[in-house]
């Protein structure tokens, strides 16, 4: 009964290979002559695309003319590198440039940071002597110059690459980049609850002799998230310790954050800079999709990034993957019509109806933080000292790693709407207990 | 898949009697089980809402449900039918079936298989090759409605009055 | 919901009169001489049930347990009847007698009180020469002891019986209740939007000459939710004005807030008590299942209480209604899985996430909501005056009215979970920014 299929299939060959492609056949260009329909449709991620949330803005931001009009967000981020600029957020095939060319660069970046921006394996194999993980770990004390430079000269410099998620020989789906699999790894081996991932349970209730490996235990259905959290995830980059994924007490937000809150760089207790007014050391939070994904009702139902940002299209005979990764609200049709039979209108409205409370709820955070900083302001200005403002500094950098993992995701909170609004419920909680702490120096 | 026809003659019956006594058999039709007829599953009450909704559903005019339910091959249907037959029948005569009806294990491989059957020309590139990997891409993940029309998750958003029943109960 | 599986059955097993049921008919023993099936199952809602969050717990309150661990719902009602007594939430059966024997009545309260506890409709219709709604707003002067009297005393002394949902000679689902209706109108007469009610939207576009009729408008499926809206729903019940349904501005939480606060009552600006600590003119919310309900993805989608509550159970080859109105979590084959077909487990395990996440947002509101009592009474210590505290006290009128909203209703936030996040998130924000209004008073 198997068997009459396997034949079939067989005789039939999916696709002719003109071209041989290897782990190093990093050009796109070059798959693209085996495989032109995803290629073609790759290529088209160069297109600049714009919907009212999505497909613009700043990478860890709100849409670019928000920045304006939300001056909060420039304050939130005063002292680090993100106050300096923010370029709108493009399509896959400008990822290497728009590094490139970011004035935060102006500010020296660690080698870690090329990470998610190139298809940078052949050189991870070459730094490591073919232990991709060795190679990363020792990128980080390198400058993003200096790496840079060695993946263009190495023939590299390119975006995110067919190879990167593709297995050459048989074009099964797979994840490569090391920091995704520690990370990986280390959830599996905590015991945080993970819904969206039932491949880790069933390898849990096993031997756990060998590591939790995505790319044997994982579930098709699985990998076709996997391939997105390699990059688009919640991370620590900088030369003070490798690329890290914040996932040993699960993928939440609280898990992250107990994780930063528990780590020390030289002897200090963990933070991404600290804030130019007050002096909080705050927690930058950087698109965390993966994450929050993965605590929504979609995930739990099995639906994956690729349904809604990779829907299958009908090309003549055949249907492929389409990918022109994008968000799915230009292609609403294909993207969430297979699975929701209700009119077009209907699913636009259901977004912007969780979007926006989304959107209030940010406002609503990005106020309560303003008159935080403020108090501090005022008890400083009053001679409040280092040790008496310290409460309100914790409870500043509790409020702001809150606000800025909504505001950082970049789906404005649809990829799991409730928890958005938890997350923010508790930012605007934290920030006006922050408040309240500092004027309670004034007394 | 050596049996021999007697063999599976066997099983067949096997299944049956086993799960029913003759009674039940004649009172759920159950020769009728052998058709291919969809009337022959809606004979039991039980399998009316299914019947039901392939009815308006978009392969009403082109499969039947034995081409989504049951094995394309001989051999494996009437096997496919023996065990089914078996549970469903038992079911129907103890009445201790999870309520709703709801595809599991097996059955969800028939109905993969015979998609992709049908389906080849246009799914073979999703499969590098070996369409019976049991973790191949599922088509009733995004499909669930080709059989029996919208489901209930989707069910086309709140009624907008057009089928507006009369006032009155039937 | 009437499509998915069709109701042949019905057609089928067409039931025969055995006794006759008029409007006046409020005894459900008489009706279920015609219906015993539905009959049976209506009285079993005499049983006991409990669930995690379900099924027992104060009105407008968390389960009675947790009162006693969480005193700050206690100290949120004081100056209310609610602070005096909690009962169990029982099945409709207990509906009038358990209203009877709360301890709430040592208060004086109004006859409004009667028109969701009890088969009242031919007392209004008595009361008004006929039309039900002159009879009803009669007795919102009548105290309650009177009224209650009258119902008994005209043989209608029964819980929400057969005729209160159908009518007696075609067996269709109906809506009774004045306040429902004159509620509904207000809705219809508004442009708030009503994703949920289409009939609303197509009553809109017509020429509005006669009133929007539930009855005749509203489809089928709308009824199966219209028909628990005549009680389950935020309201207003004393002697001062006619029971009211505050649906002027829509069916949010905002909505209701805008008109309780524009509305007056003896010249004075409409609140349901005096803050007994603080002085605050405090909003009192019931039971918004069907306002909550209506902001949720579930009611977008057709989706009714019906539904959920009062699932059809096989009987042999046809089906009923299951009248045994209870916690779909005791049920979730047919409440649920009908729709859903996923494992029970995963169905428990994702109701249990939305609660819990709730659930937490509601101890920090609570928590924040102490702490402004807190420090509005120093204040006060310090001898603020009231019109200093003001800002503090509209404060906590608007957070109070955000956490009872919630607290109130009855699903832990099942039947709207980003809503609920929202309007918790938004609470906490007004606890706190009422504490630090206090707090400034001290400077
Ligand atoms: C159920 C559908 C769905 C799933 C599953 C899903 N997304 Fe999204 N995603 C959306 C929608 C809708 C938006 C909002 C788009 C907008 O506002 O234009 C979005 C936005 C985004 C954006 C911003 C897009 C833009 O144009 O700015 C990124 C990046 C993203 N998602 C990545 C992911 C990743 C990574 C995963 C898996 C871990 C994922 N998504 C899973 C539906 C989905
Ligand atoms: C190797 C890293 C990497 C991987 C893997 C990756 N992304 Fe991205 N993605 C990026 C970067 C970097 C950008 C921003 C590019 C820019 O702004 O120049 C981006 C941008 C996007 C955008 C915004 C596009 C737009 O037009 O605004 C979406 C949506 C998105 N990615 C979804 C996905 C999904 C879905 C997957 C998996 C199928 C995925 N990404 C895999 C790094 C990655
Ligand atoms: C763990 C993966 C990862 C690492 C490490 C990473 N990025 Fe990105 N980057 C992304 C993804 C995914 C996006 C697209 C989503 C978004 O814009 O939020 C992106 C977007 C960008 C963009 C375009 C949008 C913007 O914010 O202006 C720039 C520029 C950028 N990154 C620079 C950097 C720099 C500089 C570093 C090192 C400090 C870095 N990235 C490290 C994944 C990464
Ligand atoms: C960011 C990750 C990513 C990149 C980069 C990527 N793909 Fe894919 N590709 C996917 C995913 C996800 C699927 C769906 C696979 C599945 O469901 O098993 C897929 C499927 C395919 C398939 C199988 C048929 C189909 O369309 O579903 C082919 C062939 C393919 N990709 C070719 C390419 C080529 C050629 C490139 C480079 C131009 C490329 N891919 C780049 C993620 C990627
Ligand atoms: C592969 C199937 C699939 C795709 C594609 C899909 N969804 Fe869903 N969606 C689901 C499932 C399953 C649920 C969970 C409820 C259920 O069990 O029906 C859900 C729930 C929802 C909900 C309610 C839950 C929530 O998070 O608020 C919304 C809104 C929604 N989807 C919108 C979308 C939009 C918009 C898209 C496209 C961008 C989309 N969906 C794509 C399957 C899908
Ligand atoms: C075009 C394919 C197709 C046809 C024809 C078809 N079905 Fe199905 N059937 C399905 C699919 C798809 C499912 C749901 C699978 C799932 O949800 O995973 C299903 C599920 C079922 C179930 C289990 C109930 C459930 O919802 O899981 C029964 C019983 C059933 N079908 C009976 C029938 C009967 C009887 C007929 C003929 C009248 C029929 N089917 C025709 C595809 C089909
Ligand atoms: C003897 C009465 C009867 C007949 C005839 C019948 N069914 Fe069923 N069927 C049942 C019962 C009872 C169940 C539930 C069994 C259970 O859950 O164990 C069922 C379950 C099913 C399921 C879900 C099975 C699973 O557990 O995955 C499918 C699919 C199905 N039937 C299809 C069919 C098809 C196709 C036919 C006609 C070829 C048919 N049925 C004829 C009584 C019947
Ligand atoms: C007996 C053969 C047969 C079987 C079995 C079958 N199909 Fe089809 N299907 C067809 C034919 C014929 C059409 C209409 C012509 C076309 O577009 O190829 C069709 C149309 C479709 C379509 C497009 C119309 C629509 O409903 O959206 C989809 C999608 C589809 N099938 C998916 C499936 C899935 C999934 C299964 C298994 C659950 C399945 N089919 C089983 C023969 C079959
Ligand atoms: C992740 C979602 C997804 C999965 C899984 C999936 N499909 Fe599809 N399928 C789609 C989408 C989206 C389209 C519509 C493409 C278009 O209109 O361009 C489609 C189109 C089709 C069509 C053509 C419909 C038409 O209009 O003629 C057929 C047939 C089909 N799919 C069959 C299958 C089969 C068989 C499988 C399993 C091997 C499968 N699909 C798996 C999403 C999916
Ligand atoms: C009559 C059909 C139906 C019934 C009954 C039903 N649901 Fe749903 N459910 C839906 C639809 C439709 C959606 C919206 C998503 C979609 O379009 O698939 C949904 C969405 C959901 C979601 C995600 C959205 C959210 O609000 O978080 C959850 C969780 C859920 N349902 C749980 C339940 C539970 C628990 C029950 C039983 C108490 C139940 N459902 C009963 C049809 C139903
Ligand atoms: C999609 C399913 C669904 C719909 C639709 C729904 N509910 Fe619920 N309801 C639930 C769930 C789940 C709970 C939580 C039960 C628990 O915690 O035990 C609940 C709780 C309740 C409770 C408290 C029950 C108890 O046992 O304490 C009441 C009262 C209620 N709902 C009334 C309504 C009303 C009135 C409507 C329509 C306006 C409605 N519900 C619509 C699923 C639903
Ligand atoms: C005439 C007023 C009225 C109507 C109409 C009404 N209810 Fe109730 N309901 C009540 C009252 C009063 C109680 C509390 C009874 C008690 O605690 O003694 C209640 C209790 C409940 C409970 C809690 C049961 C338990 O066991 O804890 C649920 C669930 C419920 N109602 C759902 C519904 C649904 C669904 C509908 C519509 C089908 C509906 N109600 C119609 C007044 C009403
Ligand atoms: C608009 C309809 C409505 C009105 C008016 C109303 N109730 Fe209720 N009552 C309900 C519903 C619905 C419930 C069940 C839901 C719940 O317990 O939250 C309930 C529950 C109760 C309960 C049982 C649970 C508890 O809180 O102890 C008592 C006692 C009660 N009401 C007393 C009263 C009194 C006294 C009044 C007049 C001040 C009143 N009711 C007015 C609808 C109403
Ligand atoms: C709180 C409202 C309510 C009360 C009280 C009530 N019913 Fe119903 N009843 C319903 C709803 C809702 C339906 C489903 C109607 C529909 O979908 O058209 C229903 C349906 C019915 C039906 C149609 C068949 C069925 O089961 O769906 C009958 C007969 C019936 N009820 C009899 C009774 C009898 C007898 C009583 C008193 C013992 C009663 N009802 C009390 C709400 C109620
Ligand atoms: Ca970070
Ligand atoms: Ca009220």
């Amino acid at each position: 009964l198997m068997n009459i299929f396997e034949r079939k299939a067989e005789a039939k060959a999916p696709y002719v290979r003109l071209v041989e492609v290897t782990e190093d056949t990093t050009d796109p260009a070059e798959w693209g002559k085996n495989w032109p329909k995803q290629y073609d449709s790759y290529k088209r991620t160069a297109l600049s695309t714009r919907t009212r949330f999505g497909g613009h803005g700043g990478s860890e931001a709100l849409p670019e003319e928000k920045i304006e009009r939300d001056p909060w967000l420039k304050r939130m981020f005063l002292g680090y590198a993100f106050s300096i600029d923010y370029r709108d957020r493009r399509g896959h095939a400008y990822m290497l440039s728009d590094q490139e060319s970011t004035e935060r660069l102006s500010k020296p970046q660690s080698g870690s940071c090329m990470h998610c921006h190139a298809a940078i394996m052949p050189v991870y194999r070459a730094l490591g002597d073919g232990d991709a993980l060795v190679g990363m770990n020792k990128t980080h004390k390198m400058s993003y110059q200096e790496l840079n430079k060695m993946v263009h000269d190495m023939g590299h410099g390119h975006s995110v690459s067919c190879v990167d998620c593709h297995d050459p020989d048989s074009m099964a789906l797979r994840v490569t980049r090391p920091a995704f699999i520690v990370g990986i790894q280390k959830l599996a081996e905590s015991d945080a609850p993970v819904p969206a991932i039932p491949s880790i349970d069933i390898w849990r209730q096993g031997s756990r002799k060998t590591p939790y490996d995505p790319n044997v235990d994982a579930t098709r259905g699985e990998m076709r998230s996997f391939a997105c959290g390699q990059c688009h995830v919640e991370y620590y980059c900088s030369s003070g310790m490798p690329l890290t994924f914040p996932w040993a007490n699960g993928l939440t937000m609280d898990g992250a954050e107990k994780e930063w809150n528990e780590t020390e760089i030289k002897g200090e207790r963990f933070y991404d800079y600290k804030h130019k007014e007050s002096g909080a050391e705050i927690l930058k939070a950087q698109h965390p999709e993966f994450e929050l994904w993965s605590q929504g009702i979609h995930a739990r139902s099995g639906v994956a990034c690729a349904d809604c940002h990779m829907p299958y299209m009908r090309d003549g005979a055949s249907k492929v993957s389409d990918h022109w990764v994008r968000s799915p609200l230009l292609n609403v049709n294909r993207a969430c019509q297979v699975c929701h039979h209700i009119p077009e209108a209907e699913i636009l409205a259901r977004v912007d109806s969780i979007q926006q409370k989304n959107f209030d709820l940010l406002q609503r955070g990005g106020a309560a933080l303003m008159d935080l900083l403020d108090a501090v302001q005022t008890a400083k200005d009053a001679g409040a000292t280092p040790e008496q403002l310290k409460p309100a500094l914790e409870l500043q950098r509790k409020a702001q790693w809150r606000l800025d993992y909504i505001a950082a995701e970049n789906s404005m909170g649809f990829h799991a709407p409730q928890e958005a609004a938890r997350i923010l419920g508790e930012a605007a909680d934290y920030a006006r207990q922050g408040q309240v702490e500092a004027l309670k120096l004034l007394k | 898949m050596a049996l021999d026809k007697k063999l599976i003659a066997l099983a067949v019956l096997l299944g049956i009697l086993v799960g029913t006594g003759a009674f039940t058999f004649r009172y759920a039709e159950g020769l009728s089980y052998f058709s291919t007829d969809p009337k022959a599953c809606a004979n039991c009450h039980i399998m009316t809402p299914q019947y039901d909704s392939w009815q308006k559903s978009s392969h009403h005019t082109v499969a039947g449900c034995v081409d989504c339910h049951l094995p394309h091959t001989f051999i494996a249907k009437y096997i496919a039918k023996a065990e089914n037959g078996y549970h469903h029948s038992k079911g129907f005569t103890l009445q201790d079936f999870h309520e709703p009806i709801m595809i599991k294990g097996k059955n969800q491989k028939i109905l993969q298989h015979n998609c992709v059957s049908c389906h080849e020309d246009m799914v073979h590139g999703l499969f590098r090759g070996d369409i019976t990997n049991p973790d191949a891409v599922s088509c009733v993940h995004c499909h669930a409605s080709v059989g029996h029309g919208a489901l209930p998750t989707s069910i086309g958003g709140a009624d907008r009055g057009e089928n507006r029943e009369g006032n009155s109960h039937e």
